[in-house]
């Protein structure tokens, strides 16, 4: 069974210099409470495994939405995601050589991190063929032909830490995500040390129907209540 | 034509290429205005590779930007029998050939239909989020674009700026013309009364191919 | 959208021959209502690719339960599964060389599945190395070092049909399963040519909450509507 | 011993294996029997790899066969806090090490840990189902069985027929002792008072490494 645990515990865990994926799309999905917590934590030197920097400000009117905030402050020593355009200081610190990004294609980098949860050796994939792709050596392990079309075998990807939000989560640790915020928690939360979902609710054991479990609670080792976090 | 007319003039020719019930993704910006000018007797399903189907835009009641954006990060919702799902589950059905047609733009776009639009080397580094997934798989890919960038040619003999996939692109949709890629090179099968073959070639630095049933772009 | 068809219409549609994927394990899950009327059909030759020959005798008393009716029967002259045991008749019949069986590993099967819907050029896996899987030339490419790990590289499997279970069908395909009945109906559901699904009950599209839908409705090409099935 | 106390008598030593809150899979037969010798401080998670979390025993209430079965094909439900799932993401958790221990039977095992489960060439072809994958994915393997076959070893210098894995026990339990597989080969760990270590290595072709902290099993 997962343990609660409050923000600070959960911010106290994570150590400088941890690999940390992180949920989410445009900010749409990342555990919003415990992010903000990290980022005033101080702690930095992190790899940051997200589909992407997020946006400069929020749609409520936020400055500096999800992971935005790590790399504004500075706490993000490397990137591996799929798309950084939408947050210029990830650019703008790449091009003064403070931060290292990785541009991996959606589909693959989705794909990469499920295969480090469900112990497969890689992923063959025909995206990225022919293009700059095939020369990351980091994440492409051959160009494979296999009945006559070509494929990338991408490397499995792991982290120390998966951060995740969750709308509804039991005490059972299983989560159901609300609209469009699932997108990577459910690879991530499966291909990390020590996952940590906040929680917009947490409910009894059983309140969820069975059936419409997303993200399985064996696959999560702490739950932050976000709605009665404290610090 | 002002740039806002040109884009609509591009996006209204590409709408006639979706079929009733295509399954459809639409990259950011232009694409996007596809559903504002489909006939009334096609409809379409809209995928956010996100993970959402059927998206729609959302209104004062059903917008609720922390739970539901599309990939662009605009808020929507989605249509009675829409769903979400996850990115895994997303890319499966992108690379798995169950999108009937994916409409994007391109920086540049050879004769192969090979295509760029993800990167300017030293520039621009906005990366290629779901851009190489979605061209590799999706059944049909149509690129809506002007047809020159500052007056110099974007369609070109050789993509230069690096690719997004190679000899992937079907369709090229722009304001001078429609240009199928064929085995044999890109055949212009319509063009803008306002511009002459010469002109459209002028403007492109692959050869273009005539189609002897060329007709007038609408 | 997909469209609604009776049961005669699905078996016509299903030619002598034909490659078919079923759901379900050991006929928990299985389209009984679509497999008893195939089974009735006097069509055969097929290829059957399922988890298993379910049972002999069904949990409600049935005689040849699920797709023990199309082995019974002797409609199947090749078996792509990963269990038999339970179905005695499968052996009998292989014995007889009366039917091919192969056997794969059932982590592997439900990945090669996966892999033939999602464009996927295999399925990287230990499972199987150092086995006799090893020399299945059919479903394994090659044997593959990967940092040190041996692993087999599974080939995809499409099918011409897959005939699924459903529990609630909305009329946009949408499918919400109950209990354990999900269990192969999502891979096969996106690696076959024409996937007919076998609904318990059909709702409007909408009834089922979109974050509640398990398999999209744009994988499905006919409903059955077991609920009001005719002939 | 009977032949039901022996099995009582290995699935009771089995259980003492179990850490409260591990995420178990029970092979079909004797291994299913684990819950019933827990001690009362152990809770296990049981994972049924057909799609079932918290797999518990159902009641006339809950019992649905048409929907919920174990992989045993025997009806069952779930606790609160149990889950259904596909067979991609079953399969996932079980090769992706998310299941701590699995305790099944088998025809043979060797000194090297390799398995032979799931076939009897020209005899017996019931399949491997999910037996490979969850010897190789597991993190700790158990194998329970009765020490011999009709008085011939079922413990082996080398399996001779077909392996489910290579190298995959961790633990062999029988109504005569303990074995623990290690890189020098099989330790005998503990022993049933019954028999002496002449006894338990006359039935045993792998040749036996006594611990020294030899123990009575219990």
């Amino acid at each position: 069974m997962p343990k609660f645990i409050t923000l600070a515990e959960a911010v106290e865990m994570i150590p400088d210099g941890a690999s940390i994926m992180v949920s989410g799309f445009m900010g749409c999905g990342n555990p919003h409470k415990i992010i903000d917590a990290l980022s005033k934590s101080g702690k930095g030197n992190f790899k940051l495994i997200c589909n992407d920097g997020a946006q400069p400000g929020g749609p409520m009117g936020e400055d500096y939405y999800g992971v935005a905030k790590l790399i504004h402050n500075r706490q993000v020593k490397h990137m591996v995601a799929t798309h950084v355009g939408l947050n210029p200081e990830v650019g703008k610190q790449m091009n003064e050589g403070a931060m290292r990004v990785d541009l991996i294609p959606q589909g693959s980098f989705a794909e990469m991190i499920r295969a480090g949860g469900a112990g497969l050796g890689g992923v063959l994939t025909p995206t990225g063929v022919g293009t700059i792709v095939e020369d990351y050596k980091d994440y492409v392990h051959s160009v494979q032909e296999i009945d006559g079309r070509k494929y990338l075998l991408m490397k499995p990807i792991r982290a120390d830490f998966a951060l995740i939000s969750g709308h509804i989560v039991d005490t059972a640790g299983n989560i159901w995500y609300k609209g469009a915020t699932r997108n990577f928690a459910l690879p991530m939360a499966t291909a990390a040390d020590i996952v940590i979902v906040e929680a917009d609710r947490v409910v009894e054991a059983g309140e969820i129907e069975p059936e419409n479990v997303v993200t399985s609670g064996i696959f999560v080792d702490y739950i932050v209540d976000g709605g009665k976090v404290s610090g | 034509m002002d740039k806002d007319n040109i884009k609509s003039y591009i996006i209204a020719r590409a709408a006639k290429e979706m079929r009733d019930g295509d399954i459809v993704n639409l990259g950011i910006g232009m694409p996007t205005m596809v559903p504002n000018f489909l006939p009334k007797d096609v409809k379409v399903i809209i995928q956010a590779e996100n993970g959402l189907m059927r998206v729609i835009p959302c209104t004062e009641e059903t917008c609720e930007p922390i739970y539901k954006v599309d990939a662009g990060a605009t808020p929507v919702s989605v249509a009675p029998g829409g769903s979400y799902f996850d990115s895994c589950t997303s890319f499966g059905m992108i690379r798995g050939g169950h999108i009937d047609v994916t409409v994007l733009g391109a920086l540049e776009v050879d004769e192969k239909g090979n295509l760029s639009n993800w990167i300017i080397p030293g520039k621009k580094l906005p990366g290629m989020g779901g851009a190489m997934d979605l061209v590799v798989g999706a059944k049909k890919v149509i690129v809506t674009m002007e047809h020159t960038q500052k007056g110099e040619p974007k369609i070109l003999k050789n993509c230069r700026l690096p690719l997004t996939a190679v000899n992937c692109v079907d369709l090229i949709i722009t304001e001078m013309g429609v240009m199928e890629v064929t085995p044999k090179g890109l055949v212009l099968t319509e063009i803008n009364p306002e511009y002459s073959v010469e002109e459209v070639q002028a403007a492109t630095e692959a050869v273009l191919i005539v189609s002897p049933g060329l007709k007038p772009m609408s």
